[in-house]
């Protein structure tokens, strides 16, 4: 099925629907998501019951949340997919809908999309961070992004350096000192062995 | 020399059974306390055996050792942190225990005077010359022959307790 | 006088399996509630391994990626190949010449029978075997790897698909040593099956453990030899028919109970259908080209690639499940968004649902069965 | 039961093949046993095998191939090559490099280098015990000893030598010919042989 | 014959003789005592360190490799290196833990591996202890190693260790029961608890009159063997140590040295329940043409060999698949087969004989075989999709 018929098959099903059809797939507002999915999903004509992968993009101006759905009842002929849906985010609000509850297989794909996008799905059951830890700053995947300590010397750098010659910076001297400092104290804060 | 190595030997295990014996009820640990008593369970094992009485300390053994005391360490770990809770070892009533456990000390003392051991030691004195009462043999005899029905009451009856405890520990 | 007694009732035991823990398959951690050895909750924490591989890819040349992809599930280094190659074919439109196309399936399924054979393998040390099964399963995978080895160059980390077609051809006389191992193997099979298949404690142990329902599975995007294993008829070399797949002949077993079991036994049958699929490609594998000459072009300036503006999706059936990677081309050489899909990790989901209510031991198997390859779930 | 004592009968003939059927030496041709004792038996080399890279030169190790492009440090995948190129006395820039660093701690055999090359430079070595006595810098290997002559690679991969050879020769003689065609070419400078 | 056959026991006896031209008859006593002891205490460790070689090779081979073989001559000297190596380890104690109860652990297990060998007949006349009540002894002896499992276990303060001694408990407190009573068939036919008398009993017919060549001694012995191998906690029913689940079990947070004490009471009890269901059904020390101690050793390191095949080839079996296991089938099996041992002694007739305690055996375990329905494997077929 073409996404042009797709589209007007949506279309008919709901009036007064904003679907754009973008490199082949259909793009949506955030609000319609959810029930154009589980149109997918129930209606006999399309029964696209899988949902095969979730993304974001981050576009710059906004970020985009693309889904791949396939259909598994359906016997391998064009109706089979791939329908793609696309849904368009501000940066600063990125908010959709989650589809865990249409789709169990949302779960840990909206999840990593979360971690790395920053894009909120609600909904979701237990939406924290999947691969980075917890207290982690930022989003990796975002264009923006820039890793934290690129350029950080640890203490042991800064001696190293000074022993071959090098002449190190003063703010990067005082950096891995308080590095130090912050060590020294987590360390002289640890359980003693009563408390462990 | 060999009896007073015995001797010796023999003594050297009560005193440690006694020293364990004083671990279970002075260990503030309720796990030291389990270990120390089998201490206390093996070494008097150790006795039954110096007198020769090998049925019975292997059975100790097996039945305190290796059943009882399995059984109450287990109950131990598996009770959420009672390993880890140190019991204060003394209350307003160790002065009523005092006073009863010294009235059961001079009960014993008093029966143990009184019996007349010449019997048992015979003639030549040294343990290790008494010849063992009873042997397996007699004993399995007198169980499953003349004590059958004792024998078999007591085993409903634990049977009974088993089934018991089964039914109390379901939760369902 | 006496104190309150205090009750003490037994509660759960938190233990955390992983992330150093002998059958986790790498720095997995597993977060178990245990009310004896009953399993009430199961909270799988991954991202040990993470590297950020879809970063580092933005970051870099279509053709830098190849070597990386190799990386995600290491087991199957030239599924790997296969999927990033059709995906960035794809996105630039580009035709495989026909010969590379036969020497692709034939590396593809050289790997699935690497990656069944030691997921089993593997297995059956999470169920305790002392490593026999194991080491006649590597012992298999080393004579395939040692022809990877001939091919590629490397035994594990391939390298050896590019855009439009393959990096090298087949050393001469290479044909009839794959020829020679796919003949052996259904003999190997045999000798696995009988030290495993009847085996009664491997019966008791998988039989009923974990079983995934058909709906669970197919809500929850579960694919590859999992999905099957609950009844789910969806292999992407059918569907799909990429490459020469539509050509060939083969079938595709399905279970119906859906427990580690049948998880097994599906992969036991799939590798007797990989091999009718070797035989096959092996009997009419023609001569020609193997690269595209117009990305031939490419080897010497990899820099120089830089497929037109759009998107695309490419998929194929990794030995693990769909292996999918989405690509957004901006007209640089650099890609501006890759996204892989990766089938162990979405696999994962089910691990809660497929694991409460049994022993820590079924757990441990549960895992073994799902078939996850850390580098690829934490990618 | 009949599964177990199956499996048993299994592991039991090959333990009893394991003595009546010993192994090939040097090769993966196995009987019943599978152990190669590796230091002292080894498996014949794989053409392709590729580890870490080395830099060719073609008689003495001052005219190496190698001319500082800086093309194999852009397209190393994670970026494990540092190249400065050589400068003469008057401070113009010389077609060979000055320094020329490979983290192998970092390198990761891709082989992407050896294909990028233009200049036929670059190639990855079967060299594999590669080993330091600390993680970082007994590992950062330099020019020195990423040398190689032209000879070990002809022993190393014998086929692609054949195959470099006949296709540098042949450029050799189109820049001859070229040369000769031009009669004055500016700063026409015969590629380093 | 006689010579060799008492090889052992002459040389100790010719050191009496030369001991007794200096030493007082006490001394002598404890000589001889210490003999016996010296023998045992060089003969456990000794076993230990060579059946680690041997599990090592045969599993090895079965696996296609070859096992160690880089230190002396086919690797033989390999569990010295090991020793040295275990030796010289650090013995690392976890912050957490009971610190005299961990150290005392390892120590304690080792004692009751090294007790039972005083009443295991080696060969004619060779036994260190012949206790009247032997066999009962081996078995409230080897009861003890519960007790320093649990002990290593709980001072560990690991949730694994701690895992790991629930299950050991659990399964050698069930596994104890179908064992004792798989020996009772061994005790009814010869008529006594002395391993000696027993293996005595077994004399007749050339040395080959085992009970194991009886229908019901054939059952005893595979219920015993089966214990023996659940009590010393190896493959299908090690999930006490169970590494890919619990990561070492009850030893998990023990090093160096300790942690080859556990190893060598794991071995020394193989060793000993091999000796001692060799002692039971096998005829021990009883056989034709070869000198005692040989018999006993050949039987018994077969016995071995098996419980390492075991190792080498299955898979392992889950907590409650293995209680069933004992407490479903092995124990009432094993007491149908005392009755069988029974009316064994009060029929006559061989084919009566062998008819009745068949019979009995093979409807009794198919019975047992129904009940236990949901532990027996399914057949499945599978469907093809084109």
């Amino acid at each position: 099925m073409s996404p042009a018929d797709a589209k007007s098959k949506l279309e008919a099903k709901f009036p007064g629907i904003q679907i754009q059809i973008i490199n082949n797939a259909l793009l949506m507002k955030p609000e319609d998501l959810i029930r154009v999915v589980q149109f997918l999903k129930d209606s006999p004509e399309f029964k696209m019951n899988y949902l095969s992968n979730i993304t974001a993009v981050d576009y710059v101006e906004y970020l985009e949340s693309v889904y791949h759905l396939y259909s598994i009842e359906n016997p391998p002929h064009s109706t089979a997919g791939p329908i793609v849906l696309k849904v368009r985010v501000p940066r600063d609000n990125p908010k959709i809908p989650s589809l865990v509850p249409v789709f169990r297989g949302a779960e840990f794909q909206e999840r990593e999309a979360y971690d790395m996008m920053g894009i909120v799905y609600e909904g979701h059951p237990d939406l924290r961070r999947i691969f980075m830890w917890e207290g982690f700053e930022g989003f990796p995947l975002r264009k923006d992004y820039t890793p934290e300590d690129a350029d950080v010397l640890e203490w042991e750098d800064v001696e190293w350096l000074e022993k071959h010659g090098v002449k190190v910076p003063e703010e990067y001297k005082q950096f891995a000192r308080q590095l130090k400092d912050a060590g020294k104290e987590a360390r002289a804060q640890k359980p003693t062995e009563k408390e462990i | 020399m060999l009896p007073i190595l015995a001797k010796l030997f023999i003594y050297g295990v009560l005193f440690l059974s006694l020293v364990a014996a004083l671990g279970v009820v002075l260990l503030p640990n309720i796990f030291h306390a389990a270990l120390c008593l089998v201490g206390t369970l093996l070494g008097i094992a150790a006795l039954y055996l110096a007198l020769q009485a090998e049925f019975i300390a292997v059975v100790q053994v097996l039945l305190y050792v290796g059943a009882v005391m399995t059984l109450v360490i287990f109950a131990i770990m598996l009770t959420h942190r009672i390993g880890d809770m140190t019991i204060p070892q003394t209350n307003k009533q160790s002065l009523p225990a005092c006073l009863a456990l010294f009235a059961f000390v001079v009960l014993i003392g008093g029966l143990l005077l009184k019996t007349d051991w010449s019997i048992l030691v015979g003639t030549g004195g040294s343990v290790a010359s008494v010849n063992p009462p009873v042997d397996t043999f007699m004993l399995g005899k007198a169980l499953l022959g003349e004590y059958v029905f004792p024998f078999e009451v007591v085993s409903v009856i634990l049977i009974a307790g088993l089934i018991g405890a089964i039914v109390v520990a379901r939760k369902d | 006088m006496i104190d309150e007694p205090v009750l003490h009732d037994t509660d759960t035991l938190e233990v955390n399996l992983g992330p150093q823990h002998p059958s986790t398959h790498g720095v997995f951690r597993m977060n178990v509630k245990l009310e004896g050895e009953t399993i009430v909750s199961l909270k799988p924490i991954m991202g040990y391994l993470h590297r950020n591989h879809e970063q580092i890819a933005e970051n870099m040349s279509y053709l830098g990626s190849m070597p990386y992809t190799d990386r995600l599930d290491y087991f199957n280094s030239m599924s790997n190949n296969f999927g990033y190659a059709l995906a960035v074919e794809k996105l630039a439109n580009i035709e495989v010449p026909e010969r590379a196309q036969y020497i692709r399936v034939i590396m593809a399924e050289l790997t699935r029978l690497v990656n069944h054979v030691s997921v089993i393998g593997f297995l059956l040390n999470d169920l305790g075997a002392f490593f026999t099964p194991i080491l006649y399963a590597f012992r298999e995978r080393e004579k395939i790897l040692d022809i990877f080895e001939e091919i590629a160059g490397s035994r594990m980390m391939c390298n050896y698909l590019r855009f439009g077609g393959l990096k090298l051809d087949l050393p001469p006389s290479v044909l009839d040593r794959i020829k020679k191992i796919v003949q052996g193997f259904p003999k190997f099979l045999d000798e696995f099956e009988g030290l495993l298949t009847k085996n009664e404690i491997l019966c008791m142990r998988c039989q009923n453990v974990g079983i995934l329902p058909y709906d669970l599975a197919v809500s929850a995007s579960i694919t590859g030899p999992m999905a099957r294993a609950s009844g789910v008829n969806y292999d992407i070399r059918k569907i799909d028919g990429y490459s020469i797949y539509n050509r060939l002949k083969f079938r595709v077993p399905l279970g119906k109970v859906g427990d580690v079991y049948d998880r097994y036994m599906i992969r036991i049958l799939e590798m007797r259908q990989s091999v009718w699929i070797l035989e096959q490609v092996l009997k009419e594998i023609p001569e020609g080209p193997i690269i595209n000459p117009k990305m031939a072009a490419f080897a010497k300036a990899p820099r120089n690639f830089k497929p037109p503006k759009g998107e695309a999706y490419g998929r194929v059936e990794a030995p693990k499940g769909e292996l999918g990677f989405y690509l957004v081309s901006d007209g640089t050489p650099q890609p501006w968004r890759y996204h892989v899909r990766a089938p162990s990790f979405i696999n994962l989901t089910v691990l809660e649902d497929l694991c409460i209510g049994h022993k820590v031991a079924d757990a441990i198997i549960i895992l073994g069965s799902i078939d996850i390859v850390l580098g690829e779930v934490d990618h | 039961m009949f599964g177990v004592l199956r499996g048993m009968g299994i592991t039991f003939k090959n333990f009893v093949a394991s003595y009546f059927l010993p192994r090939k030496p040097n090769s993966l041709e196995t009987g019943g046993m599978v152990t190669l004792q590796y230091p002292e038996e080894r498996l014949p080399e794989k053409e392709r095998f590729r580890n870490f890279p080395f830099l060719i030169y073609d008689t003495k190790p001052d005219d190496l191939r190698c001319v500082a492009c800086d093309i194999c440090a852009k397209e190393c995948p994670p970026k494990c090559i540092y190249i400065v190129r050589d400068n003469d006395e008057q401070g113009r820039p010389l077609k060979k490099p000055k320094v020329f660093d490979i983290d192998f701690t970092v390198c990761m055999n891709c082989g992407i280098c050896e294909e990028a090359c233009p200049f036929d430079a670059i190639f990855m070595d079967h060299e594999f015990e590669v080993g330091g006595p600390e993680r970082q810098q007994s590992l950062v290997y330099h020019m020195d000893q990423l040398l190689k002559p032209a000879t070990h690679f002809a022993k190393i991969r014998p086929t692609d030598h054949v195959a470099i050879e006949e296709k540098r020769r042949k450029e050799a003689e189109k820049k001859r010919a070229a040369a000769q065609a031009q009669p004055k070419p500016p700063e026409a400078k015969p590629p380093q042989a | 014959m006689i010579f060799l056959d008492q090889i052992f026991v002459n040389s100790k006896k010719a050191i009496l003789n030369l001991a007794s031209a200096f030493l007082p008859t006490d001394a002598i006593l404890i000589v001889s005592a210490l003999i016996s002891i010296g023998a045992i205490a060089a003969f456990g460790p000794f076993t230990m360190m060579y059946l680690t070689w041997f599990e090592r090779k045969l599993v090895g081979r079965i696996q296609n490799r070859i096992g160690p073989n880089r230190v002396g001559i086919f690797g033989l000297l390999q569990p010295i290196a090991d020793g040295i190596k275990m030796l010289t380890k650090e013995d690392i104690v976890p912050a957490g833990a009971d610190k005299v109860v961990h150290f005392l652990a390892p120590v304690v297990v080792v004692i009751p591996a090294l007790l039972v060998f005083s009443v295991v007949p080696f060969g004619r006349n060779m036994v260190a202890i012949d206790l009247n009540i032997g066999l009962l002894f081996f078995l409230a002896v080897s009861a003890m190693t519960t007790i320093a499992i649990f002990m290593g276990s709980w001072a560990s303060r690991n949730k694994f260790s701690l895992l790991g001694g629930m299950r050991t408990v659990a399964q050698l407190v069930s596994y104890e029961v179908p064992m004792v009573l798989a020996a009772v068939p061994a005790i009814l036919a010869s008529g006594s608890l002395s391993t000696v008398d027993i293996v005595e009993a077994q004399g007749g017919w050339n040395g080959l009159k085992w009970f194991v060549f009886t229908p019901w001694g054939f059952v005893g012995f595979l219920m015993f063997y089966l214990c023996g191998v659940a009590e010393c906690n190896r493959t299908p029913f090690d999930i006490p140590e169970a590494e890919s689940e619990i990561v070492a079990g009850f030893h998990t947070e023990y090093s160096g040295m300790k942690f080859a004490l556990w190893y060598m009471a794991e071995f020394m009890s193989v060793f000993t329940i091999s000796a001692l269901t060799a002692t039971l059904y096998l005829g021990g020390y009883q056989g034709p043409w070869l000198p005692s101690w040989a018999w006993f050793m050949i039987k018994t390191y077969a016995l071995v060999f098996v419980m390492m095949w075991f190792r080498g080839t299955l898979p392992r079996l889950r907590v409650d698949q293995m209680m069933g296991l004992a407490w479903k089938f092995l124990l009432p099996l094993t007491l149908i087969n005392i009755l069988v041992t029974g009316l064994w002694y009060f029929t006559s007739g061989l084919g009566l004989r062998l008819g009745l305690s068949i019979g009995i055996l093979l409807v009794s375990s198919w019975v047992l075989v129904l009940f236990n329905r949901p532990y027996m494997p399914e057949k499945r077929v599978y469907e093809f999709a084109e």
